[in-house]
Order: C-alpha cells, then sequence, then structure tokens
C-alpha cells in the first residue's frame, strides 16, 4: 500500500519546484504566476492526501476554497500583468522597482 | 524741609532735567531744553551747598530709600550716605558741572544734537551724585557704571566720526576691565561680611583684619588685601591709573565740556573719592596700599612725560590730568586720603578751567586743536589767557594758587609716609612736580605767547568767545585761586573730614597751616622745582623755540617713545582685540563648526546618512528581491526548528 | 505493486516531470502546456485518494479555464522571449540550492516516522453507494456555508476587478452615454430667439 | 468665576490654545485682518488672566498654589495635575507678556498664512504655560513635546532660506534629548509604584548609581534646552532661520524651559547626583561664558551674535543654580526673567532693520542713528542692558550671581566676571557698527524711523527691562520661599 507520506513526498517536491520556479524565472511574470500555481497544487495535494488518510472530509472542502482563491488569484493576477504590459509594455519584473504608481 | 526728602531732590532734580531735556527737547525746544537741564542741576548745585553746611555743622546722615532686593538674607538697599566726604564731593561735582552747563550754551550753540548733550551731562550728573552719595556698594557699583555710560554716550557725542566711536568703545571696555576687579571685590566684600552696607563693612572690618584664606600656590592671602585689590582694579580702571589708563587720552574725541566735566574733574576722581571711603578697609593692607601708592607713582611720571611731547592742546591737559589722578593715588597709597580728596577738589576746579579755557581757545580757532598752529593769542583772547594763566598756575603749584596747598600737602605726606615704596613715590612726586610746570607752562607759552601760527582765514574770524564761556572761565578761576587757601586748614587739621576718612597711623595731620606753608614755601625743594619747570617752558617754547627741536633729534628714540606712549595701545590692540578677535574666530571656525557642528552634529548625521545607504542597497525596490528574502528566511526557520530547535 | 499503487508512481513522475519543464521551458506557452498536463497527474493522483469531486473541478476549473486564461494572455502579450531568459542560470544555483534544501528537510519530516504506513494506515475503500460530490455538498452547505458564501464574494470580487482593471477607454471610441441621454433636458438641445418682427413685412 | 478660582491654570493653559485654533478655524488669509486681531484679542486676555497668579499668589508659602488635580489616564496612574509655585508664576507671566509682544511684531510682518502663523504663537503659548504648571511626568513631557511642533513650523514655513536645515536641526537636537529624559521618567514611575507625581519624585528615595543616571538623563534633555555647550549650536541656526517673533519666542521662553527643568525635575529627584556633577556643570557654564561670549564677538550676523550671547547668558543662570546659593539661585531665576526680556527686545530690534532692509549682516548698516534716532535709542538701551548695565534687568542677574557664586568658589566668580568685559566688548561692538558711524549704505539713509507699533512694542518691553533693574524686589520676593525650600530640599541626601 502506499503510505502518506508519499502523497506528502510528491508535494514537497512539488512545493520546492515551485519555489526553484519563482527564484529562476524572474524576468517572466507568466511564469511565476504559473508557479503560485504549482505551489497552491502542492499545497492542496498535502490537504487532500491527509483528508483521506484523517478520513476527514474537512480537508477536501479547504481544497475547494484554495482553488476559488487560486482562481481568483489568477484572474486578477493577469490581469495586473495585462496593465502593467500596456503601460510598460515589458512584464520583467526587474523593472518594478519604484514601488510607486 | 524734611532732611531725607533735600536729599533725595539732589539727584533727582537733575534725573528729572535729564528727562525732560532728552526726551521732549525736540518739543520743548533748545532754550527750554538747556533751562531745564541747568535748572535741575542748579537747583542741585544750591541744595549741595546747604546740605554742605549743614554736614559741616555736625548733622550726618546714613540711611536707606528702598529696599532694592532681598536675597538670601541679604538685604540689598538704595541708600545715602551724607558726611564730609560725600558732601565736598557733591558741592564739587554740582559745581563745576553747573559751570559746564552754562559753558555748553556756547560751545555747543550750533551743534544739531544740543538738547541730546544736555540731557546726558544732566545725567552724568545724576549718576556722579548717586556715586558719592550713595551707602553702600550696590548704589556705588549703579552710579560708578552710570558715570561709564553717559561717558561713553558723550565721548561718542559725534557718532559719525569713526575715531570718536572707536574711543568711546575702548573707554567702555577699559573700564569694564575695572568694574570686572570692582564686582569681584563686591563679591569679595559680601562673601566676607554679609553685607554691602559701608556702615556694616567699616564697623566689622577691623574684627577680619587678620582673616587669611589659602590663595594659589598655597600663598596665604589676607582677605583684606585681596578686597582692597580687587576695589583698586575698579578704581584703577575709572581713575585711568597705569595700566588702565589707556582710553582717558582718547576719550578727548568727545566734546570739550565733557572733557572738562567728565574726564577732569569728577568721574575720573571717582577712583580717588572710591579708595578714600574705603579707607576703613585700606588702612588694614598695607600691601594694598604699597600697591596703590605704586601704580600711583608709575602714573605720575609716566603720563608726566608723554604730556612733555603732544601738540594737540586736549591732550596735553589730558595727560596732565592722568599725573594729577597720579598725584592723588600716591597720596591714597600713603594714607593720605584728605590730602588726596583735597587735591582732587582743587584739580576739579583747575583742571575744569583749563579744559574750557582749551575749548574756548578751540571754539575760537574753528575747532583746530594743534598748538603748533596757534602761538599769540595773549592778545587776541585776554581773559581766555589769563584764566588759563590763573589754571596753569594752580597745576603747577606756585603759591599762593589752590594746587601748590593740595600738591605740598601730597608731598609732604608721601615724604613722611611708611608705606613701602614710599621712598620712590617722593622721586616720582618731585619729579612730576617740574615736569607738570614744565608742560603746562609749555600749553600757555605754544598757545598764548610767540608768533601767530595759524593761517589768515581764522586769524581773521579769531576773538574772544561770548560770554556763556567767558563766565565760567571766571567762575572757575576764583576757586581755583582760593580754594586751597581757604580749605588747606581744615583739611590738614583734619577737621573737615572727621570720620568719613580714617586713618590708622600716617602722616595725617602733619599741623601744616596756610600761613606756615605759605611761609615755608620759599625754602621748600618743590617751589624751587616748579619755577625751574616754568622757566625751562620759557627757555624751550619761548626764547629759544628751535631747542625741542633739536632735542627730539638728539634722543629719537626716547622721543618716539614718549610720542608712541610706551606703546600702550598698540600693545593692549594687539593682544587684547585682536587676541580676543583671534581666539573667537579660532573657536567659532574649529569648535563650533568643525568640531561640534562638523564632526558631532553634522558627522552623526552623515553617518546614520551612510549606514543608511549601506542598507539601502538591500531593499531594491524589487519585490522578488524582498520574496528570495523571505523564503530564504523561512528555509532558515526551518532548519532552526528541524535541527537547531530539535536538539 | 497493486493497480493503485502503479498509477500513483507513474502519475506522480509525469506530476515531478511536468512541473520541473515549467519552470524550466524557454516558451511560456509549452510552459502552460506543461502545467496543464501537471494538473492532469496532479487530478489523477487525486482519484487513487478518492477526492473524485475535487479531481474533476481541478481538471474542469484549471484546465478548462485558469490555463485557457493563462495561454489567452501569454499569446496575447507580445512577449520577447529572448530577453525573457536572459540570467536564467545565475539564479540556478541559489535556487536550487534554497530548493534542495527545502526538499530534503520536508522529505525527512515525512520520512521521520510519522506519516508511515503503519502509523496512518489506508482506510479501507468506501460503500458502493457513497458520492464523494454529495458528501462534500452536505459539509460545504451545513457547515462551512459561510465559508462558502465568503468565497463567491471573493469571486465576484475577482471578477469585477479583473474587468475593471483591464478595462481601457479609449480616447478615439466612440460610445453612447445613456446616463446623460435619458437626463437631457429642452433647454440644452434648443434655443428660442426672440425676433424683432420685420418691420418692412408689415407694410 | 468659579472657573476662574478653581481653575486658573487649566484655563491660562487651554484657552490660548482654544483661541489659536479658533483664528485657525476661522481665519484664512482674505481675512488676514480678522486673525490679527483676534490674536492680539486672545494675547492681551490671557495676559489679563495670567494677573491673579502674580496678585493672588502667597508669597510666604513654597507649597504649590492654584493646584489641580483629577486622574486622566487612569490606568497608567496618569494624572492632570497642575499647580505653580514661586519659580514658576515669573516664567508663566513672562510667557503671557511676551506672547502678546510677539502677536504685535508679527503684525505687519507676516503677509502669507497669516492665521497660521499667528495661531501657532498662541497655541506655543498655551503649551509652554503647560510646561510651568505641569506636576505630572507625563503631563510635562507632553508639553514638553508639544511645544516642538508650532515651534518647528514656525522656523520651517516662515523662516529664512536655509529653515529647512535650521527646523530639523533645531527639532533633532531637542527630541534626542527628551527621549532619554522619558525613558527617566518612566524608571522614576516604575521605581515609584506606577505613579508620575513629580513632586512625589521628588521624596523618592533613589541609590547614587540610579541618581546620576537619572540626573544625566534629565540633563541631556535639559541641557540642550537651554543650551550648554557643547548641545548649543542649533540655536544660532535657529535663530538666524526663524522669523523675528520665532526668535523671541525662542530666546525669550523656550530656552527657560530647560533651566526650569533643573529646577523642577532634575535637582529635586536626584540631589546628590546634581551636588556630584555640578562641577562639570559649573564648569560648562563658565566655558558658555567665556568660550561662547568669544565666538559671539566675531559673528558678521547680527541674530547669530545675539544667540551666541544669549548661550552666553544662559550660562549665568545653570553657573547660579549649581553652586547651591540662594543668591545665586534668585540671581539666576532673575536673570532668566532678563533674559526673556532683553534677548526678546534686541531680537524685535533686528527684526525692525530686517524688516528695512531685509539683511542681519552688521555690514549692512551703519549710522543708524542718523536715520533712525529712536530706534538707536532702543537698541543701544537694550544693548546695554545686555551688558549688564545697573539698573536694567540685566545686571540684576548677573550681579547677584556672581555675588553669590564669589562666596562658594572665588574663582568661578573671577571667569564668570569675565563677562562684564567680554559681554560688553561683543554687545557694543555690534552697536558701533550697526547704529553710530558715517552711513556707507545708500539704502540705510532712506531708512524709517519705527512706526507707533514697534514704538509701542519696544517701549513695553523696555519698561519691563527698567522696572526690574530698578526695582527687583518684588520678584526677588515672590520666588523667595520657593528657592529657599528648594535649596534646603537639594541640601539634604537622599541616600
Amino acid at each position: 500500500m502506499i503510505p502518506l507520506s508519499h502523497y506528502l513526498i510528491v508535494g514537497a517536491l512539488l512545493f520546492a519546484i515551485s519555489i526553484v520556479g519563482i527564484f529562476l524565472n524572474r524576468k517572466n511574470l507568466v511564469i511565476i504566476l504559473m508557479a503560485i500555481e504549482l505551489l497552491l497544487l502542492a499545497a492542496n495535494v498535502n490537504f487532500v492526501a491527509f483528508s483521506h488518510y484523517l478520513e476527514d472530509l474537512s480537508g477536501q472542502v479547504f481544497v475547494f476554497f484554495v482553488l476559488t482563491v487560486a482562481a481568483a488569484e489568477a484572474a486578477i493576477g493577469l490581469a495586473i500583468l495585462i496593465v502593467l504590459f500596456r503601460t510598460r509594455r515589458s512584464i520583467n519584473v526587474q523593472d518594478l522597482d519604484r514601488l510607486k504608481g | 524741609m524734611n532732611r531725607e526728602l533735600l536729599y533725595l531732590l539732589v539727584p533727582l532734580s537733575c534725573l528729572v532735567a535729564a528727562l525732560l531735556a532728552g526726551f521732549l527737547g525736540s518739543r520743548i525746544g533748545r532754550v527750554n531744553a538747556h533751562r531745564s537741564a541747568i535748572g535741575g542741576v542748579g537747583l542741585a548745585f544750591v541744595l549741595s551747598c546747604l546740605i554742605a553746611s549743614d554736614v559741616f555743622s555736625g548733622n550726618h546722615f546714613n540711611g536707606s530709600v528702598y529696599t532694592w532686593a532681598v536675597s538670601g538674607g541679604t538685604r540689598f538697599e538704595i541708600g545715602f550716605l551724607i558726611d564730609p566726604l560725600s558732601a565736598v564731593m557733591m558741592v564739587v561735582v554740582t559745581f563745576v558741572s553747573l559751570m559746564v552747563h552754562i559753558y555748553t550754551i556756547g560751545y555747543m550753540a550750533d551743534d544739531p544734537g544740543y538738547t541730546r548733550f544736555f540731557s546726558y551731562i544732566a545725567l552724568f550728573t545724576f549718576a556722579m551724585l548717586m556715586l558719592v552719595m550713595s551707602n553702600n556698594f550696590l548704589q556705588l557699583f549703579f552710579g560708578w557704571e552710570g558715570v561709564g555710560l553717559v561717558s561713553y554716550l558723550l565721548i561718542g557725542f559725534w557718532n559719525e566720526r569713526e575715531s570718536a566711536i572707536r574711543a568711546n568703545l575702548k573707554a567702555f571696555l577699559v573700564n569694564r576691565v575695572g568694574d570686572f576687579g570692582f564686582i569681584l571685590g563686591i563679591g569679595a566684600v559680601l562673601a566676607l561680611f554679609g553685607s554691602l552696607d559701608y556702615q556694616t563693612v567699616f564697623d566689622a572690618a577691623p574684627s577680619f583684619a587678620d582673616g587669611t584664606f589659602t590663595g594659589p600656590f598655597g600663598s596665604e592671602w589676607h582677605w583684606m588685601t585681596l578686597i582692597c585689590l580687587l576695589l583698586f582694579v575698579g578704581a584703577m580702571g575709572k581713575s585711568a591709573q597705569v595700566p588702565l589708563h589707556v582710553w582717558l587720552p582718547d576719550s578727548m574725541e568727545g566734546p570739550t565740556p565733557i572733557s572738562a566735566l567728565i574726564h577732569a574733574a569728577t568721574m575720573v576722581t571717582a577712583g580717588i573719592f572710591l579708595v578714600a571711603r574705603m579707607s576703613p578697609l585700606f588702612e588694614l593692607s598695607t600691601t594694598a596700599l604699597a600697591v596703590v601708592l605704586l601704580i600711583g607713582a608709575l602714573t605720575t611720571l609716566l603720563m608726566a612725560f608723554v604730556a612733555l611731547v603732544q601738540t594737540d592742546i586736549k591732550r596735553v591737559v589730558a595727560y596732565s590730568t592722568l599725573s594729577q589722578l597720579g598725584y592723588m593715588t600716591v597720596a591714597l597709597g600713603a594714607s593720605a586720603y584728605s590730602a588726596a580728596i583735597f587735591h582732587l577738589a582743587t584739580h576739579a576746579f583747575f583742571k575744569a578751567l583749563l579744559f574750557l579755557a582749551a575749548g574756548s581757545v578751540i571754539i575760537a580757532m574753528h575747532h583746530e586743536q594743534d598748538m603748533r598752529r596757534m602761538g599769540g593769542l595773549r592778545k587776541l583772547m585776554p581773559v581766555t589767557y589769563i584764566t588759563c594763566v590763573i589754571g596753569s598756575l594752580a597745576l603747577a603749584g606756585i603759591p599762593p594758587f589752590a594746587g601748590f596747598f593740595s600738591k605740598d600737602a601730597i608731598i609732604e605726606a608721601v615724604h613722611h609716609s611708611s608705606t613701602p615704596g614710599a621712598g620712590f613715590a617722593y622721586v616720582a612726586v618731585m619729579i612730576g612736580v617740574v615736569l607738570t610746570a614744565f608742560y603746562s607752562f609749555r600749553l600757555v607759552f605754544m598757545a598764548f605767547h610767540g608768533e601767530e601760527r595759524m593761517d589768515a582765514k581764522t586769524r581773521s574770524h579769531l576773538h574772544e568767545p561770548p560770554r556763556v564761556v567767558t563766565i565760567p572761565l571766571v567762575a572757575l578761576a576764583v576757586p581755583s585761586i582760593l580754594a586751597g587757601l581757604i580749605l588747606v586748614d581744615p583739611v590738614m587739621d583734619g577737621s573737615l573730614f572727621g570720620n568719613s576718612v580714617v586713618v590708622s597711623a600716617g602722616p595725617e595731620g602733619l599741623g601744616m597751616t596756610a600761613a606756615g606753608m605759605l611761609a615755608h614755601a620759599p625754602y621748600s625743594a618743590p617751589f624751587w622745582l616748579a619755577l625751574t619747570g616754568i622757566l625751562l617752558a620759557w627757555v624751550c617754547y619761548s626764547w629759544k623755540p628751535g631747542l625741542p627741536a633739536s632735542a627730539a633729534e638728539r634722543w629719537p628714540r626716547l622721543y618716539r617713545l614718549l610720542m608712541n606712549k610706551y606703546g600702550f595701545d598698540e600693545f593692549y590692540h594687539w593682544v587684547f582685540a585682536d587676541g580676543a578677535r583671534g581666539l573667537g574666530h579660532f573657536f567659532w571656525e574649529w569648535g563650533d563648526r568643525r568640531l561640534i557642528d562638523g564632526w558631532m552634529v553634522n558627522g552623526i548625521a552623515g553617518a546614520v546618512g551612510r549606514a543608511a545607504g549601506l542598507v539601502r542597497r538591500i531593499q531594491s525596490g524589487l519585490v522578488y528581491h524582498y520574496a528570495f528574502a523571505m523564503i530564504i528566511g523561512l528555509v532558515g526557520l526551518m532548519s532552526w526548528f528541524l535541527f537547531a530547535r530539535g536538539n | 505493486m497493486t493497480f493503485l499503487e502503479v498509477v500513483f508512481y507513474v502519475f506522480a513522475a509525469v506530476l515531478i516531470a511536468s512541473s520541473l519543464l515549467v519552470v524550466t521551458v524557454r516558451n511560456p506557452v509549452r510552459a502552460a502546456l506543461f502545467l496543464v498536463l501537471a494538473f492532469f497527474s496532479a487530478a489523477c493522483l487525486w482519484l487513487t485518494l478518492e477526492a473524485e469531486f475535487l479531481a474533476i473541478t481541478l481538471v474542469l476549473v484549471y484546465v478548462g479555464a485558469v490555463m485557457v486564461l493563462f495561454l489567452f494572455v501569454i499569446m496575447m502579450l507580445d512577449i520577447d522571449i529572448a530577453q525573457m531568459r536572459a540570467g536564467f542560470a545565475n539564479y540556478l544555483p541559489l535556487g536550487s540550492i534554497v530548493a534542495l534544501v527545502m526538499a530534503g528537510e520536508l522529505i525527512l519530516v515525512m520520512l521521520s516516522g510519522e506519516f508511515g504506513a503503519t502509523e496512518l494506515p489506508r482506510p479501507a475503500g468506501q460503500a458502493v453507494g457513497y458520492s464523494n460530490t454529495e458528501a462534500l455538498g452536505r459539509l460545504v452547505y451545513t457547515d462551512y456555508v459561510f465559508a462558502f458564501e465568503v468565497a463567491a464574494v471573493i469571486l465576484l470580487v475577482a471578477i469585477i476587478a479583473a474587468i475593471s482593471l483591464t478595462l481601457r477607454r479609449r480616447p478615439e471610441t466612440r460610445y453612447q452615454a445613456p446616463e446623460k441621454q435619458v437626463r437631457v433636458r429642452k433647454e440644452d438641445r434648443i434655443r428660442i430667439i426672440k425676433m424683432p418682427r420685420r418691420p418692412e413685412e408689415k407694410s | 468665576m468659579a472657573l476662574l478660582n478653581d481653575h486658573l491654570l487649566s484655563v491660562l493653559i487651554w484657552f490660548p490654545v482654544v483661541g489659536g485654533i479658533l483664528v485657525l478655524a476661522s481665519c484664512d488669509d482674505r481675512r488676514a485682518g480678522r486673525a490679527r486681531w483676534t490674536a492680539v484679542a486672545v494675547s492681551v486676555a490671557t495676559f489679563l488672566l495670567s494677573i491673579p497668579l502674580w496678585s493672588r499668589f502667597d508669597r510666604t508659602s513654597a507649597e504649590m498654589q492654584f493646584v489641580e488635580r483629577i486622574p486622566w489616564i487612569e490606568r497608567f496612574q496618569i494624572e492632570y495635575f497642575l499647580g505653580v509655585d514661586g519659580i514658576s508664576v515669573p516664567l508663566v507671566l513672562l510667557t503671557t507678556l511676551l506672547t502678546m509682544v510677539v502677536v504685535v511684531a508679527g503684525w505687519r510682518v507676516v503677509q502669507a498664512r497669516v492665521a497660521q502663523y499667528f495661531a501657532a504663537f498662541l497655541i506655543m503659548e498655551g503649551l509652554m504655560i503647560g510646561v510651568f504648571c505641569a506636576l505630572d511626568g507625563i503631563l510635562f513631557y507632553l508639553f514638553w513635546e508639544a511645544m516642538l511642533i508650532p515651534m518647528f513650523l514656525i522656523i520651517g514655513v516662515w523662516g529664512g532660506p536655509n529653515r529647512v536645515y535650521a527646523a530639523i536641526k533645531f527639532f533633532l537636537y531637542t527630541l534626542l534629548g527628551s527621549l532619554l529624559m522619558l525613558v527617566a521618567l518612566l524608571y522614576l514611575s516604575r521605581a515609584a509604584g506606577g505613579s508620575f507625581d513629580l513632586l512625589f519624585f521628588h521624596h523618592l528615595p533613589l541609590s547614587a548609581g540610579v541618581q546620576t543616571l537619572v540626573f544625566l538623563a534629565f540633563f541631556a534633555a535639559f541641557a540642550v534646552k537651554i543650551p550648554m555647550v557643547p548641545v548649543h549650536t542649533w540655536l544660532p541656526d535657529a535663530h538666524v532661520e526663524a522669523p523675528t517673533g520665532g526668535s523671541v519666542i525662542l530666546a525669550a521662553i523656550t530656552l527657560k524651559m530647560g533651566a526650569y527643568g533643573f529646577l523642577r525635575i532634575a535637582m529635586p529627584i536626584a540631589p546628590d547626583a546634581a551636588h556630584q556633577i555640578a562641577p562639570i556643570i559649573i564648569g560648562l557654564s563658565l566655558l558658555a561664558v567665556v568660550y561662547i561670549a568669544l565666538v559671539a564677538l566675531v559673528q558678521q550676523d547680527m541674530k547669530k551674535l545675539i544667540a551666541y550671547s544669549s548661550i552666553s547668558h544662559m550660562g549665568f543662570v545653570t553657573l547660579g543654580f549649581f553652586v547651591f546659593e540662594t543668591r545665586a539661585m534668585e540671581g539666576a531665576i532673575v536673570q532668566m526673567i532678563s533674559h526673556g526680556f532683553i534677548s526678546g527686545a534686541l531680537f524685535l530690534c533686528v527684526g525692525v532693520l530686517y524688516d528695512r532692509l531685509h539683511s542681519r549682516e552688521i555690514a549692512t548698516y551703519g549710522g543708524v542713528i542718523k536715520v533712525m534716532p529712536v530706534f538707536a535709542f532702543f537698541i543701544v538701551f537694550f544693548a546695554m542692558a545686555n551688558a549688564g548695565l545697573p539698573g536694567t534687568s540685566g545686571f540684576v542677574g548677573e550681579f547677584l550671581v556672581i555675588l553669590g557664586t564669589f562666596s562658594v568658589n572665588g574663582w568661578y566668580a573671577a571667569v564668570a566676571a569675565l563677562t562684564l568685559i567680554v559681554g560688553a566688548a561683543y554687545t557694543l561692538w555690534m552697536v558701533k557698527r550697526v547704529v553710530f558711524g558715517p552711513i556707507q549704505n545708500p539704502q540705510v539713509a532712506e531708512m524709517e524711523d519705527l512706526d507707533r507699533r514697534e514704538f509701542g512694542m519696544l517701549l513695553f518691553v523696555a519698561a519691563g527691562v527698567l522696572l526690574i533693574g530698578v526695582w527687583p524686589a518684588p520678584l526677588l520676593e515672590i520666588m523667595a520661599a520657593s528657592v529657599d525650600q528648594l535649596l534646603a530640599h537639594v541640601a539634604v541626601s537622599k541616600l
């Protein structure tokens, strides 16, 4: 049988990979957003795994909400990205050092 | 009439007159301004005479007017001490002041600052009266500084002249050096006696006579010596004793009436008055007396020499004043306080007379003061000439003029004095006699005799000045002749000043009388020395006028030394004026601007700024940098939880 | 090795591989497609955990909607890919060290014994009639109803925010202002001018 | 009337503050006239309100009078605790008096943001009175710090060209010191079991080490404010840049707050430390008297010169405090009051010149007496007062301090007495170059003499200077009991 730890390890690896993704793609905001999606997915994998092994559906409810928030975040993130691209003609994160409008 | 009110009225009438002339001068007009000033001072003079006669009939007074302040158990009072000493001073001050007031009408007739001038001299009279009438150190200091202030204002009266405003600043500051000692002296008095009232202090003084304290370098100091020396520093400043004499010659920048009133007759003698007043203290310190004697002798001698080479008519008189002040100081040092005050009084009359005469010449010459451009004025200005000769004779000490008695009294006192240094002082005053006679008649011969050296334009306008000028001359000539004769007996037998001066042991009451002195004169050295001086002056400036010039060529260094007044001015300017400014610049530039502001204040600010600049590099403003930092921090925290904390 | 295990390891491998590719490929379009793959394999993993509803939702919502959104955006924007990749290697060492440390530590925790097969045995499968969707629904509409409503509001806000952020008024575009059209009054349109009668007409 | 009887101090503090807010709220630049008149009315009313403080004060008692005490923030035992003794009454009156003068001084000069200008002064007046009346540590600290804000604004908004530097320097300097004071207050409160009552602190037993630390913390706050060498450099900059009114208040009252702090807080709370540190403070005071006076001598800017002269004179104040002698301490307090008048008046005089030629440089002027005789009278008078001429208030303080110091240590007195020379030198040298001499600058020839407003305000201050100088007895009388009590308190060791 597959022990819980294996699922968790998959989640951990996923999490680490997405962190590397944020580090590596510091010029490309789109990929950073994708990495964040992966990050959330890693968390979700853990949630679902715990939910199953602990026989508690609350974990899945949480995943449900996380998905909601992730979707909202993706939508707004992309919207910001578009606005940014319109004003700056670039989605390079390095150009965004003004910390003000 | 209430006596106290009478006393109060004397200075207050002058004050009111000063305020009237000063603040309302432009409203009430010139004539009313001088009327009010003369009225006020005249009233003060009349009252002073009344008070004096009252005092000499034995009615002394010592009481306070109001309490100035109470602090720490000490009562600071404003009050009057009316005794023979102050009475004599009051009469002298108000009389000379009144004469100068009248004289001023003529002298300042066409000056735009006419009312202001009257206001100042009336104010001066007020301050001087407060000084002499005081019964405590506080009020003494008040009057002391008050006369200093008016002197400052009057020396700089023509405030557009750079030389005048330079002189008044100098006068004030040099006086302040004296006041520095004076105020410390007052502090010492208060610290020792716990009171500033004369009577209390004088009564307590003998019991403190041997009180000592440890001074610098472990030396033993008598309190009395300290107090007396500090007070004498004040007197040196005001009475222009070497080395604080430098302001007096420069003060001649002021109008001549001022030179007569303040810088000859009254204010400069305040120091003499101070020491005489403090005689109960000075008598307790031989050291202090010796210092007084020495300083006086030095002043007499050094200043008399300088007077020999001056060509400015006012400066000659000024240096002669310095020299005569030296005489008075010598007398103080020899414990002959009465003689000092006696000389003070006679000197006030004849020196004021000489100044006013010089002023009269100056008006006539249209403000030309150089004696080398005068000569032969004898015929053109007879009144001035005669009064000036009277003044000079009095100054030279020819019997029976006033100066003879007072100066002879001093010389005799020094001769018999037991104060250390009296021998030197005796020689100094004897030389002084020759020099005095020489320079006073040098002035007479140069200005009034010989050929006329002025230009034709001035010559054509030359005439005797108006009455308001000559009347005071004549009025002052009278006491210059008679004051000595009248006063010498009561002064010498000690009845005049009575208890107001204290002499423990000494030449006081030598038993001289007017008749005795006159009879003795032809057999005494001073008389012949004075005659020698006059003769020399005649030789040098009337008979063989080329002689002084060749003498100057013969001894050029000596001549230059005298012309430079021994270099005191240059030295002081270099050390104190430039020194203080240099030090100030140094402190400001290096202390305040560089060390404190540059290094400490802005330095710290700069250091914070630089440190912030370093830290700022981390604050790139790039969000992902912050994100990285967060992630790395997270990893770090995790590691800490896992490894460090677990163990 | 049971079938379930095979499925798990295969999809787990695909998931890890595809997510690795997501963060490393040059082309963002490819990255997005690999992300789709990653989500898909994750959904499959969830199926092995009997979370059928969530697995389906993941595929529907993410693969169907969000990823398409990503693709749209990537294609809409004119992105200079070459410039995007410049300096890619600079952060590789640091990034991988951080990631390795993190993954190592996490795995250390996972293998510490707390989460092994003996401590938490896999529960028995559900009965045949069991519906994961129904059970989840019961929970969401009872215990978590408030949070559910809030999530709905969040979504609504997200929609409005996204629209208002990207909405752009072009000055050259002509458009109607209905509120102004409705509020218009007679005075704004018609000006009545009083004119003097012309005398010559009368005569 | 009950309000005035029972809450006189509160009224004195809050009336001008409320008045200031009213001025701020109801007037703008278009109605500048209304702002001016309201401000004058408020300041005069405050002064009138402060008169009962003088007349109803019991001079025989050293206790706090007009006390108001209500709990404020009970959780921290912070109280609204006000009261005055003979030391603070003269300072409160000085504040109300000079605020009137300052309001008049800014009458025509300030043209921009008029209402705000006057409001700042009125609010500051209330806060300064608060400092002199507060007997609760936190309340004191609050007034102390709040006062910085209007002053900061006055310098920063209506100041000269370099005003921002000066304002920030002023603010940081003083803030740095006062933060240490807050720390000390918090420590004392803990030691006192939570109370912030300053009078309770007075009787709090403290060990020697603690006393030293507490004293040094207070010293940091007060020394900066006074200011003492070497933390004085903010003052010349602040003065130079501040508008005339700001300079007057700064010199006349703000500096006194530091000195007052020593008397009310530092010395009675840590008497042993005060005795221990006194030689250092005396040394710094004497340094101020001599060093600063020499620095003043070479200043080219009139305001800077007067600022340095202020530091030098404040040296006398600290000297008088720390020789622990009745006459010296009373002299020092008189010096505080007198310096308020004199330095204020000198700044007003410089302001009069500045309004005409817009220059503070000494070299610009010369021969002013020719065109402005009345003004010349006043500036010479105040200069003489600054040089400590008897008959003016400047003399009283210096005289008593020197006398009192002499009975403690002759050398201290000797150094202090040097001010007679140097003080006269820098003041009169300035007067010589500004007032006397021939007119060099053609612009000077066109200056007009004082108008009625300027004449009135200078006359008012001159009257005060003269009155204190000729008859200081009432002033000394009101403080005598409090000073005696303070010295008696300080003489007893807390160890």
